[in-house]
């Protein structure tokens, strides 16, 4: 065998009292598509921010071509041409894409100045080198998607032709489509004899682009496979069985009563969207990213005020002038960036969990601690949160776990109406799985569910109906069963592929 | 990892720690203070010094909460210099009237505060300017209305009992400083055990994120700047009662110690971190140095460069932030 | 006297957030409504804060307004010197008082703040026999009356070798913080002879009440609280020596520039004696009022038509134009 | 040149260059607004009362008076761009106003190294600021509130009584009393700020700000990039410090503490976030314009002077609510 591009060797690393990593080693060939699997807090992040420089480790080696070296920062993991794009990403949000596609990097004018005008035209360049063309590099950060985060995040680090690219869930929050365009990249890059390291929780994608894969738990590797099944790699990840990703779907009784209804709902990138949630029913909502997922979610919950057309929740008209009123009508919302809109990062696992239902929880303005304790226990345990407790602070927790906690705190309530948006996000089959039986019995419960996926797959599996959304308007309704990942995804992309 | 689910956070976590040390460098001061001037640490030397304390304290209340959601009250100043003026010439001096001329004095800093409040949540003015601008507006009605502190109550005393709160004692203990242990009580109560303060900590630590879950961002916002009105407003009924009669420019010194108290306690300058016991803490240890500073015989800008290189120390002992990455 | 003319003064105060402040206004706004200002003088008040770019932005303003003379109580004695230069080469007058400017071309009325300082240091000799410990609650660090008030006494002290100055510490000129400050290192202090103040007197005095400290001999400001206490009211009896800045100067500025626009007073400085009372020289509702704030200056009139301002106390209080007494000005002769 | 396999369609119309401008830029675009405002509302009320057209003079005091608060909220900005905040601005300006008053006395050539010098020692004090705060790791509040306590010592020690006088050449270069040559430190203002915006440095002192974490994985040094801000933010105040000086024609070493808190209300006026990393100094600078003008309309409006803060507060609210309004519908239209 010729040497290993990146090699890690024993890494161990542990926060306060709490181990991330153990004993974590594995080795990625040049020309090679490396997945990493595991649960979530498995400890894949912890061991890409100690290969890309951000993190010391506690005890390992890393070795780079065969050398041993000491990363003291991110850079002089870029001077050994390793690049990373990390979970939470470091996209600067007050600044334009054109200027974080090139920090470090600034195009000079004449006099030595960065020049803006040149920073644009190359960003501009340079995202259509890579096939991007829905991005403008004038917008801030901020004012752009999450999957649109990620597609700038990558196209800035591929764009340093790195010998090594390591991925952290590159394709979280990414559509099929988008995800087709990552792995159009990564083949490139593969021929290219770069190294590529990539995290994922999609089986799918893994088996379609993983040369081999490398199995963590509990914080070391259980194995390198370059053949293994999926049943076989969630019981090396998990200790268990996961019999069938997705829970059958059981169809919804055929009178049951209308939850929510919007009609005619326009806004911002909105217009005229009608649709009926009952009872029991799980609605899918699907299509390319930015065509008013995000605004039509917001709509529902009172977070932004539609200019026209009309929102009932179980017969009553309403108009939401704030989320506390949404809520009070029985409508929760598991948000997009559980960073930024979801969770409090500083604040414990407690103090997250049992957000919602604080009301609850106190006697006269009082906390009763006990009962919050339990509470959050509660969500802990029935979600199978991993943390060291729940007194630890959120933000110390691995994505999915964030994401459960989230997803928790909702689960408290006694809420009728989920709207749920990328909920699976960033989490591990075995918590998918968990997510999607639980999703199955909360409509099978009688609540009723708008479920916004990126992933067209998931879509497909779990929903009763899925609205496919295209330039803020509901261009198709797909029925279940026989929907496909496939339908999902040409009818997001008709209009185009026609053009 | 699994194992760890039950493990218990220490009790002594970085906040913790060092609330302890900003009362441990209160302390220091204090022997320090003793070693220079035989007398300084006496009991009623301490008390002298921890009732001059307790104004900063009361202060420093209101300024722990509106800092705790990353805000800040420069209206203190003129609040309590109207709360003051408002309270002699409502109560003229007698007793009879001082339960109405409390009410009055208090409800009058606590509205104030709320439309600070209100300015900051639903108008989006940045705190700086709001409150800033409030003090203006209250200095200018102060002066304005009192005809300059001319009207013909404005030279009235203030009320017998609310002059003995500050300077009988019970127990051992000027009645004052009984207040501030009954508000030290009630703050850290309302931070940390009521759902009002898990909200403030919340908003503190990401508004967006507490507005998406359901919490009245704006209401909480306007209850807390309007607890900091509240708080000026009693610290300026507190100095009247301290010196008898109301002086203007007497809340001039509260404004930039009561942020250094906070500050110097731990609070988080950009809200969501922190616990009015540090808040304490600093406002005893700020004061102390002072003294200390008073009771060395140097000149003024000695005091000066002096005081600013203790703090310096002191918060390079224990004041530093985690090194991040 | 009237010359037939009217002129545009202007007072351009710094900070007011202080009695005297406000009474050296009320007087000048008094006196813009009493003869001989009422006919000859279209006045105006400005006040910046301790601000001096807004308090030169003022005067620019005035001088933009073509005013003829500029009363100035100063927020600093030289960051208005640019502003001040550029007043008087326009041929405006500029009067300053209190806070006294350096700026060659503006006249000056003032009283001596080192002699100020010198006086009570005497005083606080002589009542303790040259032997004792003294004391010292100095003002605002850093502005030149703060100084040359301590000059005044340390040029004292310094032939008195039996005087020592067992602490000095700033009062700010304000009770309230010359009050907390004594409170807190007065438990650490032995015992205290006499005390010098440049300012918040009754402050440092209240401290030594409520430490159960007997009140020393005192010198001090003219603060109504002071003067109540040397006059027993309130049961606590001090022996004091009071003295300060009449918030008056601002009139004789006033009447200083009146004259010298119309031409009947040499441009120059003018020094206003200092009055110094001891506890026999008060008397209630003349230079001590009961029922005044501890916070107010008494010294906003001398009393009787020979001293350098007679104005009725009204006038301070509230700043309206007398109605039993005319308004006198006597400055210095010319 | 790769050829994409999937290509990621647009699928609209890219918004307008103009309107990107606009909405990046919104608080810059809003405090410029508002400036025009505050000129035309000045212009009108200047008509109304004098009944002629403001002209040079006043073009020239306001620019001089203006010039330091300024510099300081540039300084500000500077800092407050990075996540923290500069209490110690004030501290610097009274540091450096007292070393000009005491060195610049000479010619020319000793004018000039001095002013170099006195502009080292701002960076100097920015130095320690920025070194505290990036490898000390102390609360930026907490940092420079300490070290205004130093300087302002170190001021009063270096320069116990105001004083000093500005050579003439001096005065005439940064604040020429006759004819308004500030103007010219606008556009100067507005190109150093350009070209700062367009180095390395800037642009690290706005990733810093917006995310410090993130910015160090792209690896910029959040240490050297903090420490440097502060640095140039004291170079800004020791700006002030003589820009004050010059106006003054000598030096005061208290006179800069007003400019702390004026400093942080230019800049949030300016649009500058006191949450980092969104702002322009260029705003800060218009910020520090509104707020003289607001003086300059409020000296016209001839207000009660006891109500005048009054009503600045009332003006600086309403103009900050018409701002925001404005902004909302900008912000909607997008
Ligand atoms: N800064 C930190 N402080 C404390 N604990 C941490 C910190 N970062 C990570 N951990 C812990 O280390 C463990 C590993 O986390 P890591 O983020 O590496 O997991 P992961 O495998 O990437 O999971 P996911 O798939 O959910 O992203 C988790 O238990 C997490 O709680
Ligand atoms: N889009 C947003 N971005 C950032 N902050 C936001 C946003 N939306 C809301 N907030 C925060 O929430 C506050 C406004 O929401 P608030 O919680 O007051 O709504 P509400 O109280 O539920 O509304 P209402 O008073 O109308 O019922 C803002 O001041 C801001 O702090
Ligand atoms: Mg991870
Ligand atoms: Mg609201």
């Amino acid at each position: 065998m010729t040497i290993a591009a990146v090699e890690a060797v024993d890494i161990g690393k542990a926060y306060g009292g709490v181990a991330a990593l153990t004993k974590a080693s594995f080795t990625a060939q040049a020309g090679e598509v490396h997945a990493l699997v595991g649960e979530n807090g498995a400890g894949k992040s912890t061991l890409i921010k100690i290969m890309g420089g951000r993190v010391r480790p506690d005890s390992g080696e890393i070795r780079i071509g065969g050398q041993a070296v000491s990363l003291n920062g991110p850079q002089a993991a870029h001077h050994l041409g390793a690049w990373t794009v990390f979970q939470e990403l470091t996209l600067l949000p007050w600044m334009t894409v054109a200027e974080n596609l090139l920090l470090q990097q600034e195009p000079r004018s004449s006099l030595g100045l960065i020049s803006r005008q040149a920073t644009l035209r190359d960003a501009d360049a340079l995202l259509a080198r890579y096939g991007v063309m829905h991005i403008d590099p004038r917008a801030l950060v901020e004012d752009i998607s999450l999957a649109e985060r990620q597609t700038v995040e990558i196209v800035r680090a591929v764009s340093h032709a790195p010998k090594i690219l390591f991925l952290d869930e590159p394709t979280s929050s990414l559509v099929e489509r988008e995800v087709e365009w990552l792995f159009g990249q990564i083949r490139r890059l593969r021929e290219q004899g770069c190294s590529i390291v990539f995290t994922s929780h999609r089986w799918a994608e893994i088996r379609s682009i993983a040369d081999r894969i490398t199995i963590f738990r509990g914080g070391a590797d259980v194995g390198t496979f370059t053949d293994i099944d999926e049943d076989e790699a969630v019981r090396l990840m998990t200790g268990r069985r996961v019999e069938a990703l997705y829970p059958p779907l059981t169809p919804r009784p055929a009178a049951a009563p209308v939850m929510l209804e919007a009609r005619s709902l326009s806004g911002p990138n909105l217009r005229q969207v009608s649709f009926a949630l009952h009872q029991g029913e799980v609605l899918g909502v699907g299509g390319l990213a930015g065509h008013g997922h995000r605004e039509l979610f917001r709509t529902v919950f009172g977070d932004a005020h539609a200019s026209g057309g009309t929102l009932t929740v179980q017969g009553k008209e309403k108009k939401f002038r704030s989320p506390r009123a949404a809520i009070a009508s029985g409508i929760a919302l598991v948000p997009e960036d559980r960073k930024t809109e979801g969770l409090l990062l500083r604040m414990s696992v407690r103090d997250n969990a049992s957000l919602a239902i604080l009301k609850r929880l106190t006697r006269f303005g009082i906390l009763k601690p006990q009962e919050e304790r339990r509470a959050a226990q509660h969500v802990v345990d029935s979600l199978r949160v991993r943390t060291a407790g729940i007194g630890l602070a959120v933000g110390a927790l691995s994505g999915g776990n964030q994401q459960k906690v989230l997803l928790g705190r909702w689960l408290e309530t006694e809420c009728q109406i989920l709207l749920l948006y990328d909920v699976t996000r960033g989490v591990d089959v075995a918590t998918k799985h968990e997510i999607y039986e639980l999703v199955a019995s909360l409509a099978r419960s009688g609540h009723a569910i708008l479920f916004y996926s990126s992933d067209a797959e998931e879509l497909a599996h779990l929903c009763h109906r899925v609205l496919v959304m295209r330039e803020g308007v509901v261009a198709a309704e797909l029925h279940a069963p026989g929907i496909t990942a496939e339908d999902i995804v040409s009818a997001a992309v008709r209009d185009h592929r026609a053009a | 990892m699994s194992a760890a689910t039950t493990r218990k956070q220490p009790f002594l976590n970085r906040e913790r720690r060092r609330i302890l040390y900003a009362f441990l460098a209160g302390i220091i001061l204090f022997i320090i203070g003793e070693l220079v001037r035989p007398g300084f640490a006496s009991p009623s030397g301490i008390r002298a010094i921890l009732v001059v304390a307790s104004f900063v304290g009361i202060v420093a209340a209101g300024q722990t909460f509106v800092i705790l959601i990353g805000g800040i009250d420069l209206s203190v100043p003129w609040v309590l210099n109207a709360g003051a003026i408002l309270m002699v010439t409502s109560s003229l001096g007698h007793d009879a009237r001082a339960i109405p001329a409390l009410a009055l004095t208090l409800g009058m800093g606590a509205a104030v505060g709320a439309l600070n409040g209100a300015g900051v949540a639903l108008l989006g003015i940045p705190a700086v300017v709001m409150t800033l601008a409030m003090n203006g507006i209250m200095q200018g009605l102060t002066l304005g209305l009192s005809g300059g502190m001319t009207c013909t109550s404005c030279g009235a005393y203030a009320p017998p009992v609310v002059q003995a709160a500050v300077h009988h004692s019970f127990l051992g203990l000027p009645i004052v400083l009984w207040i501030w242990i009954a508000i030290i009580i009630v703050v850290s109560f309302l931070l940390a055990m009521t759902r009002f303060g898990r909200m403030t900590y919340t908003v503190g630590n990401n508004a967006r994120a507490s507005h998406l879950a359901g919490i009245h961002v704006s209401g909480v916002t306007i209850v807390l700047y309007a607890l900091s009105g509240f708080f000026s407003a009693l610290a300026g009924i507190m100095l009247v009662g301290f010196g008898g009669q109301a002086a203007l420019g007497m809340g001039d010194p509260y404004l930039f110690q009561s942020i250094a108290a906070v500050v110097i306690g731990g609070v988080y300058i950009l809200g969501g971190r922190g616990h009015y016991l540090g808040s304490v803490a600093g406002a005893i240890s700020l004061t102390v140095l002072v003294s200390v500073l008073l009771a060395f015989n140097m000149p003024d800008y000695g005091r000066s460069i002096v005081y600013g290189v203790v703090i310096l120390a002191l918060l390079l002992l224990y004041g530093r932030e985690e090194e991040n990455g | 006297q009237s010359s037939g003319k009217t002129y545009k003064i202007a007072l351009s105060n710094s900070y007011i957030g202080n009695k005297w402040r406000l009474e050296m206004e009320n007087v000048f706004k008094a006196a813009l409504a009493m003869d001989p200002f009422k006919t000859e003088v279209v006045g105006s008040i400005y006040n910046s804060g301790n601000d001096v770019s807004k308090q030169s932005q003022q005067m620019s303003n005035m001088i933009a307004e073509r005013v003829d003379a500029i009363v100035i109580d100063a927020a600093s004695p030289t960051a208005l010197n640019g502003i001040i230069h550029q007043a008087t080469s326009r041929g405006i007058l500029v009067v300053s008082f209190d806070s006294g400017v350096t700026a060659p071309s503006a006249i000056k009325v003032n009283i001596s703040q080192y002699d100020l300082g010198k006086g009570w240091a005497e005083w606080i000799v002589k009542q303790i026999n040259g032997q004792g410990n003294v004391i010292m609650v100095t003002g605002v660090a850093g502005t030149e009356v703060d100084l040359d008030r301590n000059k005044g006494a340390d040029s004292v002290w310094a032939q008195h070798p039996g005087i020592k100055v067992v602490n000095r510490f700033t009062g700010m000129w304000d009770s309230s913080t010359a009050e907390r400050n004594t409170a807190a290192v007065l438990p650490s202090l032995p015992k205290i002879d006499a005390i010098w103040c440049q300012g918040g007197t009754d402050g440092v005095l209240k401290a030594f009440i409520s430490a159960n400290r007997p009140l020393p001999p005192t010198a001090g400001e003219a603060e109504n609280g002071f003067r109540k206490m040397m006059l027993g009211i309130g049961g606590h009896t001090v022996t004091g020596y009071s003295a300060g800045s009449p918030p008056y100067l601002s009139l004789m500025a006033l009447e200083l520039a009146r004259r010298i626009l119309n031409g009947t007073y040499p441009k120059k400085n003018i020094d206003v004696p200092n009055v110094f009372l001891s506890n026999a020289d008060l008397k209630l509702g003349v230079n001590v009022f009961a029922d005044q704030p501890d916070s107010f200056f008494d010294d906003f009139t001398a009393g009787g038509p020979t001293s350098p301002v007679d104005i009725c106390a009204q006038a301070a209080i509230d700043g309206s134009a007398c109605t039993d007494q005319k308004l006198i000005i006597n400055l210095p002769a010319a | 040149m790769p050829i994409p396999e999937t290509i990621l369609a647009a699928s609209g119309p890219r918004r307008s260059r103009l309107s990107h401008a606009l909405t990046q830029n919104i608080g810059l675009a809003l405090v410029v607004a508002l400036l025009v405002a505050c000129i035309i509302l000045y212009c009108g009320l200047y008509i109304a009362t004098q009944h002629r057209l403001p002209g040079g003079y006043e073009l020239t005091s306001t620019l001089n008076n203006t010039m330091p608060l300024a510099f300081a909220a540039l300084a500000q900005t500077l800092v407050v761009l990075t996540r923290g905040i500069d209490l110690s601005v004030g501290g610097v300006i009274d540091l450096t106003n007292a070393v000009a008053a005491l060195t610049l006395m000479g010619g020319p050539v000793s004018t000039t190294i001095w002013t170099i010098a006195i502009l080292g020692i701002g960076a100097l004090c920015g130095l320690l600021n920025g070194v505290l705060v990036a490898v000390g790791r102390l609360q930026p509040i907490l940092v420079t509130l300490s070290t205004l306590s130093i300087f302002q010592g170190i001021a009063i020690k270096i320069l116990p009584q105001p004083g000093g006088a500005m050579p003439p050449g001096f005065t005439g270069v940064l604040a020429n009393p006759n004819v308004p040559l500030s103007l010219i430190y606008i556009p100067l203002i507005g190109i150093l700020w350009a070209i700062f915006r367009r180095t390395r440095l800037g642009v690290s002192v706005f990733a810093i700000g917006n995310d410090a974490m993130a910015a160090s994985s792209h690896g910029i040094s959040v240490k050297r990039t903090t420490i440097l801000a502060y640095m140039l933010g004291g170079v800004a105040s020791a700006c002030a410090g003589l820009f004050l000086a010059a106006n003054a024609t000598a030096g005061d070493a208290t006179t800069g503490d007003t400019y702390t808190l004026t400093s942080i209300v230019a800049a949030v006026l300016g649009g500058v976030s006191l949450f980092g990393g969104r702002g322009s100094g260029l705003g800060a600078l218009f910020g520090a314009f509104v707020t003289v003008m607001v003086v300059n309309i409020l000296f016209f409006a001839h207000i009660d002077p006891l109500y005048q803060t009054f009503y600045e507060g009332l003006f600086l609210l309403a103009a900050v609510i018409a701002a925001n309004v404005i902004g909302q519908i900008v912000r909607r239209r997008r």
